[in-house]
């Protein structure tokens, strides 16, 4: 069951111009999963301005002590990750 | 129709170790994905991330030696490595045989890692049911 | 006729110096090869030499290369057999050594 | 539908853009459809007159303009990032189409791919 359009994964933090063009590119039916750097963006005072969900990696989070800022997406596991990439039709590693 | 169909991945690594989280995150990512039963078809190492198959990294003793970790997961789960030629070739990657064309002093490519085009990449592209990329962060 | 010397080569038959380069010494590195030059092998080389020029690069792997050709001389000449007829072995790196272009990388 | 490659870093202080247009050649190679997309400082691929002889690199330009030779089916710039990088019809390469919506031809093609 593919039921995510494009899988979008990005690992750039938030002033990298590709984190841009990642959240340009979102469109409805996709999902955004952050890793590594990216996870700043959660640190970052900014409004969820996506509509489509968001996952970020807990390890990448858990290690740079952003354990209580990650309201705004749900934590996954590795093995979450893979099953992400199975539900998504594409995937774009930004 | 199977709730969890089976895929296979081609892995695409550009970061390198020690200056990247590239290589980290892909095994992590790759041990996960077999564990749930995909096939990883194959890991291409391109750009910086060819550093990965070097024999002659030498991190401190305490740290994580990725490219053992990583010789040892391809090993294991008979995944073919792959560096891009172009790529190893001007950052000074070579096997013995292209030790020997180029006339080289030494080669220093860890096993079981292999050195060929990007027809390998390619190749996974087309036929991996995903090509994942594991770039730079930044 | 003159009998040029044959300029510093790679243990691949490559020039060292691509400046070295003269349609003599592409005539004696064809020897090695056992091929005769003919008008079909020289639109070939000259090909290669203005491609190289524009483009700063060979085409970058055998297939390329017969595509190139096809391009830019139609499906006549831009095919492999055509190709490796004149040139035998991988037609791409015969040619270019021939051509007196850098030896290329292997990339595909 | 095809591969979108994306280069979105400048030529030669970064090599990744390189890399970028060896991925679509070898696509090229093997009857695969690809395209290109050059976007942010990436634009500046697509810039005319580039006289690389002094700090000796091949110019991008050249290798550049043996993508349709070589069967790369497309090359579509960023319309923003030409604006602002000054890139109109006067200074830009032949044979690049503007795109006003990047999203829009990521969504249109089965693989969008970075070399770095």
């Amino acid at each position: 069951m593919t039921d995510i359009h494009t899988l979008h994964i990005l690992n750039k933090t938030p002033e990298h111009p590709r984190s841009k063009a990642c959240r340009d590119a979102l469109q409805p039916g996709d999902a955004l999963l952050l890793i590594e750097s990216a996870v700043l963006a959660l640190a970052a005072q900014s409004a969820s301005e996506s509509d489509v969900p968001v996952y970020a990696l807990a390890s990448d989070i858990v290690a740079r002590g952003l354990g209580q800022c990650a309201r705004e997406a749900s934590l996954i596991d590795f093995p979450a990750m893979v099953d992400l990439t199975t539900r998504a039709q594409n995937v774009i590693s930004w | 129709m199977a709730a969890n169909p089976i895929h296979s991945y081609t892995l695409v690594i550009t970061g390198a170790p020690y200056s990247t989280q590239a290589p980290q995150t892909a095994l992590s990512f790759a041990r996960a994905a077999i564990a749930a039963g995909h096939t990883v078809d194959r890991v291409f190492l391109y750009g910086d991330g060819v550093h990965l198959a070097s024999s002659l990294c030498t991190p401190p003793s305490d740290e994580t030696h990725w490219p053992t970790e990583w010789s040892i997961f391809l090993t294991n789960n008979g995944i073919p490595g792959v560096a891009c030629i172009a790529s190893a070739l001007r950052r000074g990657l070579v096997n013995e045989s292209e030790r020997k064309r180029y006339e080289l002093s030494a080669s220093n490519l860890l096993e079981p890692f292999i050195i060929a085009g990007l027809g390998e990449w390619v190749e996974g592209n087309t036929t991996s049911s995903r090509t994942l990329y594991f770039h730079a962060g930044g | 006729m003159k009998n040029p010397v044959m300029p510093a080569r790679n243990n691949e038959g490559f020039l060292e110096n691509a400046n070295d380069w003269t349609p003599d010494v592409a005539t004696l590195i064809a020897s090695d090869d056992r091929i005769e030059l003919d008008e079909k092998h020289w639109e070939i080389i000259e090909f290669l030499r203005l491609f190289y020029k524009e483009h700063e690069m060979s085409p970058p792997s055998n297939r390329l290369f017969v595509k190139s050709v096809k391009e830019a001389l139609g499906d006549e000449r831009g095919n492999s057999i055509y190709l490796m007829q004149l040139f035998p072995g991988t037609p791409a790196k015969t040619a270019c050594r021939i051509a007196g272009l850098p030896r290329p990388t292997n990339c595909l | 539908m095809g591969t979108l490659m994306v280069i979105d870093q400048p030529p030669y202080g970064t090599w990744a853009g390189r890399e970028a247009l060896d991925m679509a050649f070898s696509l090229a190679a093997f009857d695969q459809p690809v395209s290109m997309l050059f976007t942010g400082a990436g634009v500046n691929w697509l810039r005319t007159y580039q006289d690389t002889r002094e700090i000796k690199q091949k110019s991008v330009e050249k290798n550049l303009s043996a993508a349709p030779i070589f069967g790369v089916e497309a090359m579509y710039a960023c319309a923003r990032a030409c604006t602002q990088y000054g890139l109109g019809p006067e200074n830009m390469v032949d044979g690049v189409v503007l795109a006003e919506n990047s999203s829009e031809l990521i969504r249109q093609h089965s693989h969008t791919a970075f070399a770095g």
